[in-house]
């Protein structure tokens, strides 16, 4: 093997730098911000960013329609970013994984029923339903939160199930039933850690998708509740002002995009770290 | 001969149902149909087939890795079914054909050669000197425990599986085409290996195999397997010698052994292949004996004892 | 092959009640039905009205029968809002979500697939990389985002193409390019695996052996292989496209179903919420069982079965 | 002697990251003879089978200093050039019969393929000449066969297919690359015997590629034992098995278990250690470290000695070194 190739070297590095960024800045927002990003000063409403005419040194991003100041806005957009993210891949992990891992491992009808469960959910449509729950329930993060996570388990419980049916036909897994391991020590030693790689690239692709929907739905109107700031609020927010001050738009779009990218990169490159392969 | 021998199977059987499930047709697949024979203490049993003849699906039964469809398979005088898995494993183990997939990629080889005892419950101190004493006696260093299999060849991947099936100071070890996946240098190392190892420690060893000459060489008794069935058994010298069934005799015939000139022999099949899940009726072996009549096609032979063996055919 | 279509079917079947009961739930999730069709202003009685003229003051498990019963028949209920069946209602905006579906699945996998091909022909190449760079940037694009910088950039300032409005053809584009970018990069990635397995093959190297042509290897011998998971996963993105256009709907102010099933959640219009989910997964069910359908044209193995 | 048709001296292939899995490999073929290219996994023996029918995959580099085939330099062709000799005048058969054959398409379409590819012959002709092939390697029904897809098929069959689908064109040259190896011993000994059929009546040339010593016996004109990327000796096979004479190849032949050959339960002769991995830039022989023969100067520069004319070995040791000394 000729080690992995610089060019994905580079950008696996990259996503590692972006995602740990984004995640200090929700970390510390507190301590980061200029402002207070829930203050309205209607006297300074519609600033455009430092850099450009009319800018103000104060506000490096400008300020929103409200006279917010937009950086303290974005920094903190950052935590709603990565708590969706993370929970996310955490609740939907959870259910997904169990799934598949019981479904591949036992076979037969546990496989049916774990079969049955993934087309009924692919079948579902997501951001539809996604909707409707939030619009039910009303909005909140929490809301957001638990509603991604009961989605999106999907792809979880697919990787889980094929890579566990593959693993548990092999050799090993027979030795170590021949040498009197229990079903749970087999379950948790021998088959898990030999999938897991394959998962954690899943986690990547879902924290991605998770950060995009809840942007999507609070684009929509119906995510996270205003005033908290999240990315895709803002752009909702701001789109009626988009045709005269493009950068309303701008700004939020890029930080999701560049978040969202840097995720991907580091899901390329863990999974070339680990061997793991792409589709399942 | 009074005491019962180390493995015994009666009449066994397994049955798989391919593609159950709501969700697609199932077919049922006779991989083992009513296999019997008894192997004493010390012993070993050559079994040989080509693929699809169930043998390594019988080495699972044996292994109790699957239940048995119907019939009993009895270790010592004792019912496999009725064993707990602790007790089975201190009483059988396996070696498996593949090196690559039989060791866990994942863990170190001491982790690997000291699972049997982890399972057992004994603790990790005694775990790590037995593991030591146990490469050593399959001719591996000591400091082979602290790697990984990928760093380890096809041969000496094979003896930590060999140290791993050993390490519990097993009665029977069941070899599943344990060299069909080494260079014939190597198979020559791993069967001398199992030779010394089954001398020394009285093992009695269940030795599975498409390869004939690497039976002759190493098993005192054979039993030939055609689609799930024992068709011919006997002591290795007499099957040799005179083979009975016309398939044991295919298959001796088909063993190339290096001598030059001699040609390739006329084996006398023809161009169809035998398919588990499709069984024919009467003799299984019909469609390709090149001395069948027309009983072969409608009447089941039944296993006849002539003159120290076993034998499934009308015409024997 | 009868039996298999037939337990498809059966499958179909089943995943549509669990989807019909799942969607009736949803809606009975928020509690008292009647006071959020009544809206904040309405007194008790009212509400009490409300529940008696739509049958919401029936036992719960009845009202499940009745909608199951009559959805079976094709009624879908009738709208709060419009008055009118929801079917109707569906059926007068399919054909908008239709078209920007369509329009999209062209776009990808016209984009997608000989992109894919590409790449895997010249696999580790700079090309290669190049374009699996656009896949990680098209996954990373947030949809209405990209619609935003379309309506902005080609729409207004380059006055290329209409912003909103579905009066003519070229209406579809914008959206159709943004609906496109989100199933491209799944589809590329697919078809450029597929290519690379195919191309690694034992029977393509058999084929080099024949001495075919490139053009033959390529295009008749790895690329019937390396479709069949693409024709997959092209059905199951069409699937998602329809469900997803409710997004661009919405950034396009494009009548369509999407749109339609967002204005009945914004308005508390329950029954056209049911139908929109029930219909967009009957749609999807539908594609998978195409999808199938379709590999087992492409790959003989399959028709055994 | 007859004609050569395929001559190879001085092959090397070397991968990407500096790993050289052919050294200078020579070998020739005549017409109507077959060749044994014999030796454990990783020795390189596909490899330069692959080299010679311009098979090899991306990544890897080829130099020879000559190679030709019937008369055609093949080194000094293109892809479009090498396209016209393969499946034509050289074919190829793999170990894998069960992946070798496309899944998508018929057994006919693809043996039709060849001869329209070729000979621009029509589809009708074509087909009819695949079934007339299909029934010479020993199916029955095989116009039934001509429909079905490969899945339909057992190895057996499958393999037969493949031989078929090599002589469509009447090839002068059949490499065959481990044939049998993944059939059952049944099915081997026909496919053999198939092949050694097809060779008398159509006075085809054979490279066959085994690591079976048994099939080199009983196949073989003559034999190229190969090691670590080279070729260690190469004799006529009868005289290859009266006198091995490299340390390697006595090693192999001993380790074969043959029926009545050892006592049961006696010890088999058998090679200590693996195949070593052989850096770039490596010299001497690169079986020392597994040779009970080995002394110092081993690590030099290996002569090529001839014990009879025909019969070459890379070692130092004399002709008739005493075998006993290897216990």
């Amino acid at each position: 093997m000729s080690g992995f190739p610089p060019l994905r070297r580079i950008a696996a590095g990259l996503g590692a730098v972006i995602v740990l960024g984004v995640a200090f800045a929700a970390i510390f927002a507190p301590l980061l911000v200029p402002h207070d990003p829930f203050l309205q000063d209607l006297n300074q409403r519609m600033v455009p960013p430092s850099w450009m005419e009319g800018g103000m040194p104060a506000h490096l991003f400008g300020t929103d329609q409200l006279g917010r100041d937009y950086l303290s806005r974005l920094i903190y957009g950052a935590r709603i970013s990565m708590l969706i993210g993370v929970m996310t891949v955490i609740t939907s992990g959870l259910i997904g994984i169990t799934l598949g891992v019981l479904g591949g491992f036992f076979g037969g009808r546990v496989d049916d029923v774990v079969m049955f469960a993934i087309t009924c959910r692919l079948s579902i449509p997501l951001i539809l339903v996604a909707l409707s729950v939030v619009s039910l329930i009303g909005s909140s993060l929490t809301v957001v939160v638990f509603t991604l996570g009961l989605l999106l388990w999907d792809r979880f419980a697919v990787v889980a199930r094929t890579t566990t049916m593959q693993v548990r036909t092999l050799d090993y897994v027979s030795a170590a039933w021949a040498a009197g391991c229990s079903r749970s020590y087999i379950l948790l030693r021998e088959v898990l850690p030999n999938i897991v790689h394959h998962l954690i690239v899943v986690a990547t692709l879902e924290m991605a998708l998770a950060i995009l929907l809840e942007a999507a739905l609070s684009f929509l109107g119906l995510g996270v509740p205003p005033p908290l700031p999240s990315w895709g609020l803002m752009i909702s927010e701001a789109k009626d002002y988009m045709f005269f001050s493009p950068w309303v738009i701008m700004v939020p779009g890029i930080a999701l995009f560049v978040l969202v990218l840097g995720i991907n990169f580091l899901g390329d490159g863990l999974r070339d770290l680990l061997g793991a392969t792409r589709d399942a | 001969m009074t005491a019962a021998p180390a493995i015994e199977a009666r009449d066994v059987a397994k049955i798989f149902r391919q593609g159950t499930g709501m969700f697609s047709a199932a077919r049922h697949v006779r991989a083992v149909d009513g296999v019997s024979f008894a192997v004493p203490a010390g012993g070993c049993f050559g079994i040989v087939g080509e693929s699809g003849c169930g043998k390594s699906t019988l080495a699972r039964l044996i292994l109790g890795l699957y239940p048995a469809t119907s019939g009993d398979i009895l270790v010592d005088g004792r019912r496999l079914a009725d064993m707990g898995r602790r007790e089975r494993a201190r009483l059988i183990q396996p070696v498996f054909q593949d090196p690559f997939s039989s060791l866990n990629p994942r863990r170190r080889i001491r982790d690997i050669v000291g699972l049997p005892l982890a399972a057992q419950g004994v603790g990790g101190a005694e775990i790590t000197s037995r593991v030591a004493a146990m490469l050593e006696r399959v001719g591996l260093s000591a400091e082979m425990a602290g790697r990984l299999p990928a760093q380890l060849s096809g041969g000496q991947r094979q003896r930590v599986a060999i140290a791993r099936a050993l390490i519990l100071r097993p009665r029977i070890v069941v070899c599943d085409e344990p060299t069909s996946a080494l260079d014939v240098s190597v198979q020559a190392q791993i069967l001398n290996l199992l030779a010394e190892l089954r001398r020394d420690l009285g093992l009695t060893l269940l030795f599975i195999s498409h390869n004939l000459a690497v039976v002759e060489h190493i098993c005192d008794e054979v039993a030939v397997m055609y689609l799930g069935r024992v068709v011919e058994h006997a002591e290795t010298d007499a099957l040799f010698r005179a083979p009975a069934h016309p398939y044991t005799r295919a298959l001796l015939a088909s063993v190339l052994t290096p001598e030059p000139g001699r040609g390739i022999p006329d084996v006398g099949l023809g161009d169809t292949y035998p398919d588990p899940a499709n069984i024919p009726p009467g003799c299984r072996f019909h469609p390709r004996c090149p001395i069948a009549v027309d009983a072969c096609r409608t009447q089941v032979p039944q296993p006849r004892v002539l003159s120290g063996r076993t034998v499934e055919c009308l015409l024997a | 092959m009868v039996t298999f279509l037939a337990r498809r079917a059966l499958l179909a079947l089943l995943v549509t009640l669990t989807v019909l009961t799942i969607s009736f739930a949803l809606t009975r999730l928020s509690g008292d039905l009647a006071v959020s069709i009544a809206g904040p202003q309405a007194t008790a009685q009212d509400v009490e009205i409300i529940r008696k003229a739509y049958g919401l003051d029936r036992p719960l498990l009845a009202q499940f029968f009745d909608w199951v019963g009559s959805a079976a028949s094709g009624d879908l209920g009738r709208s709060y809002l419009y008055h009118e069946p929801a079917a109707k209602l569906i059926r007068e905006r399919l054909p908008v979500t239709l078209t920007l579906g369509l329009t999209g699945l062209c776009i990808a996998l016209l984009t997608a697939i000989p992109l894919g091909i590409l790449a895997a022909m010249r696999e580790g190449s700079l090309l290669d990389r190049a374009i699996m760079l656009i896949a990680v940037i098209g996954q990373a694009m947030p949809s209405f985002w990209l619609g935003l910088l379309l309506i902005i950039w080609v729409g207004l300032k380059l006055q290329l193409l209409p912003i909103s409005g579905v009066d003519t053809w070229d209406g579809y584009i914008l959206p159709g390019i943004v609906l496109a970018f989100s199933a491209i990069p799944a589809l590329m990635r697919l078809t450029r695996s597929g290519m690379v397995d195919a191309l690694a093959s034992d029977y393509i190297r058999t084929a080099r052996a024949k001495g075919l042509s490139r053009a033959s290897i390529v295009l008749k011998h790895a690329l019937r292989n390396a479709a069949m998971p693409v024709v997959a996963v092209a059905a199951v993105q069409l699937g998602f496209m329809l469900s997803g256009s409710i997004v661009i709907e919405s950034v396009f102010s494009l009548h369509g179903v999407g749109y339609l099933g967002w204005e009945s959640i914004s308005k508390n219009d329950f029954p056209v919420v049911q139908a929109v989910v029930l219909f967009l997964a009957i749609v999807y069910i539908c594609l998978t069982l195409l999808a199938d359908l379709l590999n087992a044209v492409l790959d003989p193995r399959l028709r055994a079965a | 002697m007859s004609e050569t048709l395929l001559d190879v001296q001085g092959l090397r292939v070397r991968f990407g990251g500096g790993t050289e899995a052919v050294r200078g490999v020579s070998l020739a073929v005549d017409r109507g003879e077959t060749h044994c290219l014999v030796g454990e996994s990783g020795c390189g023996k596909s490899v330069s089978a692959l080299a010679v029918m311009t098979l090899l995959a991306r990544g890897a580099t080829r130099s020879a200093e000559r190679m030709a085939f019937a008369g055609t330099d093949l080194l000094g062709l293109d892809e479009r050039g090498m396209a016209k000799l393969r499946g034509n005048r050289m074919a190829m058969i793999f170990q894998e019969p069960m992946t070798s054959l496309n899944p998508a398409y018929t057994v006919g379409s693809q043996m039709a393929e060849v001869m329209r590819r070729h000979r621009g012959a029509s589809r009708r002709a074509a087909l009819d000449r695949a079934a007339a092939l299909l029934g010479r390697v020993g199916i029955t029904a095989p116009g039934m066969r001509l429909a079905q897809y490969p899945h339909q098929l057992s190895g057996g069959l499958r393999q037969r297919v493949m031989i078929a689908m090599a002589l469509m064109c009447d090839p002068e040259l059949l490499i065959a690359d481990e044939p049998t190896t993944a059939l059952d011993v049944t099915v081997q000994a026909q496919i053999l015997r198939l092949l050694l059929e097809l060779q008398r009546e159509l006075g085809l040339a054979i490279l066959l590629i085994t690591h079976d010593l048994g099939i080199v016996a009983r196949m073989a004109h003559r034999v190229s034992v190969m090691y670590a990327g080279q070729v260690v000796e190469s004799a006529p096979a009868a005289d290859l098995f009266a006198a091995p004479t490299h340390p390697y190849t006595r090693g192999l032949l001993d380790c074969v278990p043959a029926p009545g050959k050892v006592a049961r339960g006696a010890q088999l002769g058998s090679i200590p250690g693996t195949v070593p991995r052989i850096p770039l830039g490596f010299t001497g022989c690169a079986f020392r470290d597994r040779c009970a023969q080995a002394m110092p100067e081993c690590s030099g520069d290996i002569p090529a000695q001839t014990r009879i004319p025909g019969h070459r070995y890379l070692c130092r040791l004399p002709a008739g070194w005493p075998r006993d000394a290897a216990a």
